[in-house]
């Protein structure tokens, strides 16, 4: 586990002012934003808002055109992915992207990269405590596949699992960084109604271990299920944060979401399930 | 001795550079008309140079037949070629990853070069120039006319794909393959004859560019390999699959040769052309011409 | 000369069926004639960069070979030819040569074709003591003596082209000279000789430029030495870039300036592919080439008329000098066969001890210190005159 | 390793050690030590190729640039400085790593044609400048009288002993690749070829990773440039012009790019083919060797090993299926 307090009151991960220019399109104009540690965070938004874009920008796979963004009390808007996975941030992506050909088990292997050493000529040669780091990864990795449920997969080829075991995968390969914030990129997308409820609890299972959770997702049942605060991004802007009873009851994001006749006259609950 | 003054030299350099970078431009053309349909690299296409000049030496002299018809027999010849390649070995290899793409490409060249060599032998061969060998003196310096020939079959080639891709329903059809295969099918583009046109066509040009060719340099069976390279380089530095980028680049990359022998060290010349491309792939991938967003989309 | 061109095309697959029957011919012939055969080893560039040189040679071991068995063999013994090609590839080379010494256990080797592979192999044939006779002019391959015991060569050394070359030039009165050379094997021990033996004759090099063996133009190289006041350019390549000088040459109006060649040029093929750009051209040959014009009463008259006659109704296409090489060393190699039998030691010690052997490319005097056996005098100086070779005053 | 898998690599190596005496006996194929001395050689440079092409899924066009630096490097420090060769051997491996560092570093920003087209520039440049500088490598007409290799003072000579001290460096540098595959480090690359995005987000530095690999295969070429050196004692530079790199890579895709086996087998069934059995082709040679790598891209893109092990690994299931 990484050593970090999970108590202390400042916020994991803070944005200011985050800007995102695609050459004429501006996908995210000046997002200011706190998330409190050890929370499961949501980020709902139409499609075309910008969660994504947002999601890569925090986990370095795109650079803000301006702002900073803070995790751990650094700022990482200019660091490379891989270093920010070292500093204790994982996530998982929007279109799965698993390593097909490795086996499960070699995966989540991958996923203790992070936190072991043993460079070029260690493993080369095959030094004793390389062949103890090996063990303590096979051991760690099979754990979080215990974690997550997949243990009797080990062994197949990454490809070969159905939609629903290939995501469940990618968080465990996720959470095998030991991370302090976890990224989830649509995780209920392609998931049926029961994978989707077992999804909620492992996502409140990892919330239990300590780790803050950022879920980007459309499925409104599991937002709610789960969350503690959302924030509604729309075009690029967040329109509005709170905790689920608020964000379901806020007249903007109704709006929003079902144009302008749905709006719900007052008192009559909106149309829970799907959009 | 007529020793002529220093400026004709500096214009003889500059004419040797572009006559040589006309001809690693249509090379280059010919890997930017496949590479536009099908994002594949035909590293035979050094290859469809040698074997156009060739099939021109076998009509023009074994088969008597005058120039021009001797010229478009063998611009058809290795047409076939192309077409060859495309419908027995691409097709098949329709879902190789890029890079057996271009071992199969690179095994099709050396076959190319292993059946020229028992048809045509070893030794060198050569075209009668198509307006009378000779040189024209022009205030001191020399100016082989056919070096205006290929000048000037690049140029028309040049002027007539860019019309033909960016204002003809077909070229546009071609050019739709390559960014979406799905796509183009779904609207009714038959892909698998846009492939198939692409490789005709791409070979053809590489013929053009081998008769244009072979009254200059002589042509042999192993000539292939180092103009495709070359031509891969001009293709590469102008940005892959721009043809104005494939002729300024060619020219580019000949004078650079040909400045460097003149004034540098002649056995270097070379090493100056790649070092340009070297500069060009680290610094600026997507070509002179090319746009970053579009180099990044391309599937690799 | 257009229609010789014309058949030849047509005449290439004729050409390939009567080679394959050749071979076909070849084996029994061994057989029929009884004794145990003698093995003669050959490697020769028949593709790859130096086909030009390696595809002449062997098709002139091959006609040896069949003249030879045609008259009964060698004291009864049939005569084998064991020939590997070594794609113009220093390591295919190295292993050709060990496979003829270890499998086809050959107790003499002629080739390789190039000074690039001979001087790979000459490490193979000291180390198993096999005598070998490179058809290659570098002269490292043949000094130091000491460490070349068993090798020896018959194309006569660079420095004997550069200092017939030179000799005409102080006749003439030349005294700045350009070069130009290829950069391979061929080209660079070319330029070596000449920068090394320039200033022996009072010539100064003003110019000394470079060029591939693929090169499509040699117009810069030309300029430069136009622009650097010569007297005279010397161009040493061989294949392609030769014509192409020519031609630039020519183009370049630069007939003022001579245009002296290498004996690398001294192949009809190439006086053909540059027509009439050619007149005027010098270059050294060996007598090979110009057997015709040679007086009657010259020794070597008979011996180059024959391998003309005998190699043009063959291949029916003319002889390149090239072939010459490997007509000196097979009957160098048959001559000592023909003495000492299929003994390699006895074979080394007869060919070091071979006087007055008249071969293609000149009379051979080896020596323990000489295993060239040839010098500048082998060569006459030769200019082209209207397509043809002609005896330089 | 699991004991099963183990019983045919034993085998395998009690073949290839007693390979010099089986095949010494018979006429026609005493000779095949020479060429695997050849194969074991071109093996070196295989092997890190495999691991930079089949695993990590770079290409590059420039291992024979690397095969001609550290046989020059060789060559120039024990021929002209007089240096013991076991000392220039390491000295050629340390210039080669910094030159491939130097180049890789942008060079594997590329990917695909781009990256083909810039290793293909960087070893045309090798090969041009060690065909010019004259004074140094003895430019085209090669470098002459190179000094042997000798083993505590007793030189090497006969094929079978630098046989085995070939086959010795590729089983070394096997095991040192088996382990790296079957490791953190291997599984790093393996993710960087499948899915590089992923592989950058769960930590692994894809582009220092991406250079090591392209260093170590480089490090590898460069040790089997300086065993060449020292059993040629010649060198000219057209043995490590750009068609050698395209045979280096041919040897790994005709093989198998997903198994070191498969880069070991496949140059050595090249090795063989280019130098030995299509010498009765003789004309048609270039053509049958262009035709054999055709068809074996396009029927068997996977390589001929992994072919073979699929096939294994298939009738192995169906046995299982059956007994049950």
């Amino acid at each position: 586990m990484v050593s970090f307090d999970a108590r202390s009151k400042d916020p994991i991960l803070t944005l200011q002012d985050v800007h995102m220019r695609f050459g004429g399109v501006t996908a995210l104009k000046g997002i200011h934003y706190q998330v409190p540690r050890g929370i499961v965070q949501s980020i709902i938004g139409p499609n075309g808002a910008g969660k994504t874009t947002l999601l890569n920008c925090i986990s370095g796979v795109l650079h803000p055109s301006e702002g900073v963004i803070s995790f751990l009390g650094r700022s990482v808007e200019s660091e490379p992915p891989h270093r920010i996975a070292a500093l204790g941030m994982s996530r998982t992506f929007q279109h799965v992207a698993l390593f097909p050909r490795m086996s499960v088990l070699e995966n989540v292997m991958v996923g203790r990269h992070v936190r072991t050493r043993s460079g070029f000529w260690a493993v080369g040669l095959r030094t004793p405590t390389m062949r103890r780091e090996e063990a303590a990864i096979g051991r760690e990795a099979k754990a979080w596949l215990d974690f997550v449920g997949l243990a009797d997969a080990a062994h197949l080829e990454a490809g070969a699992l159905p939609l629903g075991k290939q995501k469940i995968l990618e968080i465990a390969r996720a959470l095998a960084t030991d991370p302090a914030l976890l990224l989830l990129d649509e995780p209920a997308g392609g998931l049926n109604a029961r994978e989707t409820e077992e999804l909620g609890e492992l996502i409140q299972r990892i919330q239990a271990r300590g780790i803050t959770v950022i879920l980007v997702e459309h499925d409104m049942n599991l937002v709610m299920s789960v969350s503690e605060r959302i924030l509604v991004l729309y075009y690029g802007q967040p329109l509005a944060s709170g905790a689920p009873d608020e964000i379901k009851e806020d007249p903007q994001v109704i709006q929003a979401y079902l144009g302008d006749e749905w709006a719900p006259e007052e008192g009559k609950p909106i149309m829970n399930g799907r959009f | 001795m007529d020793s002529i003054g220093f400026g004709a030299a500096w214009l003889q350099y500059a004419l040797g550079g572009i006559t040589v970078g006309a001809i690693y431009a249509l090379v280059a053309i010919g890997y930017n008309i496949i590479y536009n349909v099908t994002e594949i690299i035909n590293f035979a296409q050094g290859e469809f140079v040698m074997l156009g000049g060739l099939f021109a030496v076998f009509f023009h002299e074994t088969c008597g037949f005058p120039m021009l018809p001797a010229f478009l027999a063998a611009v058809a010849a290795v047409a076939l070629t192309g077409l060859i390649l495309e419908r027995y070995v691409i097709r098949k290899a329709r879902h190789a990853t890029v890079l057996s793409m271009i071992i199969i490409t690179i095994a099709f060249s050396i076959l190319l070069k292993g059946g020229a060599m028992l048809v045509w032998g070893r030794d060198p061969y050569r075209l009668p120039a198509f307006s009378g060998s000779g040189s024209i003196l022009w205030n001191g310096v020399a100016i082989q006319p056919q070096a205006l020939w290929v000048l000037a079959v690049s140029g028309t080639i040049v002027a007539c794909l860019t019309i033909f891709f960016q204002r003809s329903v077909y070229g546009k059809a071609m050019l739709a393959c390559a960014d979406n295969p799905a796509a183009a099918r779904l609207v009714g583009i038959p892909v698998r004859t846009m492939i198939f046109l692409s490789f005709m066509l791409s070979a053809a040009i590489g013929a053009a560019a081998g008769v244009a060719i072979t009254p200059i340099t002589l042509m042999e069976y192993d000539r292939g390999a180092l103009l495709g390279l070359k031509g891969f380089g001009a293709a590469v530095l102008g940005g892959l699959g721009q043809f104005f980028g494939a002729l300024v680049a060619g020219l580019l990359l000949g004078l650079a040769e040909s400045f460097c022998a003149g004034y540098v060290s002649s056995g270097y010349k070379d090493a100056v052309a790649l070092v340009l491309l070297l500069l060009a792939l680290f610094f600026k991938p997507e070509g002179l011409f090319g746009s970053k967003e579009a180099a990044g989309l391309k599937r690799f | 000369m257009v229609g010789r061109g014309r058949n030849r095309c047509v005449g290439r697959a004729s050409r390939v069926l009567l080679w394959v029957c050749a071979l076909v011919l070849l084996t029994p012939v061994g057989v029929l004639a009884g004794g145990k055969p003698y093995k003669i080893g050959a490697v020769f560039s028949v593709t790859g960069g130096a086909s030009f040189l390696g595809e002449p040679e062997k098709k002139t071991a091959e006609m040896i070979v069949e003249q030879v068995n045609a008259r009964g063999g060698i004291n009864g013994h049939p005569v084998q030819l064991v020939l590997y090609d070594d794609e113009t590839d220093a390591t295919k080379c190295n292993l050709a040569v060990k496979k003829l010494i270890k499998r086809d256990k050959v107790p003499v080797i002629i080739g390789p074709s190039t000074s690039g592979n001979s001087l790979a192999v000459v490490s193979v044939a000291e180390a198993y003591k096999v005598p070998l006779i490179s058809c290659a002019a570098s002269y490292k391959i043949v000094e130091p003596v000491a460490s070349r015991h068993w090798v020896f060569k018959v194309a006569g050394s660079d420095k004997h082209v550069v200092g017939k070359m030179y000799d005409y030039m102080q006749a003439k009165g030349i005294t700045k000279i350009g070069i130009m050379t290829v950069s391979t094997g061929f080209g660079a021990s070319g330029r070596e000789e000449l920068l090394r033996l320039a200033k022996d004759y009072g010539i100064t090099i003003v110019a000394d430029e470079r060029y591939g063996p693929k090169d499509t133009d040699l117009t810069a190289q030309l300029t430069k030495i136009r622009q650097s006041g010569a007297q005279a350019v010397v161009n040493w390549s061989v294949g392609p870039t030769a014509v192409l000088a020519v031609k630039g040459w020519r183009d370049l109006k630069m007939e003022g300036i001579a245009l002296f060649q290498s004996h690398g040029f001294g192949s009809k093929k190439y006086l053909e592919l540059c027509g009439d750009a050619a007149e005027g051209v010098l270059l050294p040959l060996a007598r090979v080439n110009v057997g015709p014009l040679l007086p009657e009463d010259h020794p070597q008259k008979k011996v180059i008329m024959e391998y003309i006659r005998a190699y043009e109704a063959k291949y029916q296409e003319p002889i390149s000098s090239f072939g010459g090489h490997a007509w000196d060393s097979m009957h160098l190699a048959l001559a000592a066969l023909q003495a000492v039998g299929p003994d390699r030691a006895k074979i080394r010690d007869f060919l070091e001890n071979t006087r007055n052997f008249v071969g293609q490319h000149g009379i051979f005097n080896f020596s323990p210190q000489d295993h060239n056996g040839l010098s500048k005098d082998d060569l006459e100086m030769v200019v082209v005159k209207n397509g043809d070779w002609a005896l330089a005053e | 390793m699991s004991p099963r898998k183990l019983v045919p690599i034993g085998v395998f190596a009690a073949f290839m050690a007693a390979f010099p005496w089986i095949v010494a006996p018979f006429e026609s194929v005493s000779h095949y030590t020479d060429v695997m001395v050849f194969a074991g050689i071109f093996c070196l440079v295989t092997i890190g190729l495999s691991l930079l092409m089949g695993f990590a899924g770079q290409i590059s066009l420039a291992q024979a640039a690397f095969f001609g630096i550290g046989a020059y490097v060789s060559a120039i420090l024990t021929g002209r400085f007089g240096w013991n060769p076991w000392a220039a051997m390491p000295a050629g491996a340390v210039v080669c790593a910094a030159v491939a560092w130097i180049v890789g570093v942008p060079a594997l920003r590329l990917k695909g044609h781009y990256l083909a087209m810039a290793t293909l520039g960087f070893g045309v440049i090798v090969h041009i400048i060690l065909n010019e500088e004259v004074e140094w490598t003895g430019g085209p007409s090669g470098m002459v009288d190179i000094p042997g290799l000798s083993i505590a003072g007793t030189p090497l000579l006969s094929e079978t002993a630098w046989y085995y001290l070939v086959w010795t460096f590729v089983a070394a540098a096997l095991l040192f690749s088996y382990h790296v595959l079957h490791s953190r480090v291997g599984r790093a690359l393996r993710a960087i070829h499948e899915e590089e995005k992923a592989a950058e987000a769960m930590g692994v530095p894809v582009a220092s990773y991406k250079v090591q690999v392209f260093v170590y295969s480089a490090v590898l070429a460069s040790l089997a440039g300086s065993l060449y050196t020292h059993y040629v004692t010649f060198l000219t530079p057209s043995s490590f012009d750009l068609m050698w790199s395209i045979r280096f890579v041919l040897m790994v895709v005709v093989g198998g790019m997903q198994s070191l086996w498969g880069a070991l087998l496949g140059t050595v069934f090249l090795t063989f083919v280019g130098n030995e059995w299509l010498q009765v082709f003789a004309d048609f040679e270039v053509l049958v060797y262009g035709a054999i790598l055709l068809l074996v891209v396009l029927w068997v893109p996977q390589g001929l090993v992994v072919w073979m092990q699929e096939r294994l690994r298939l009738r192995r299931a169906a046995d299982l299926s059956r007994s049950e």
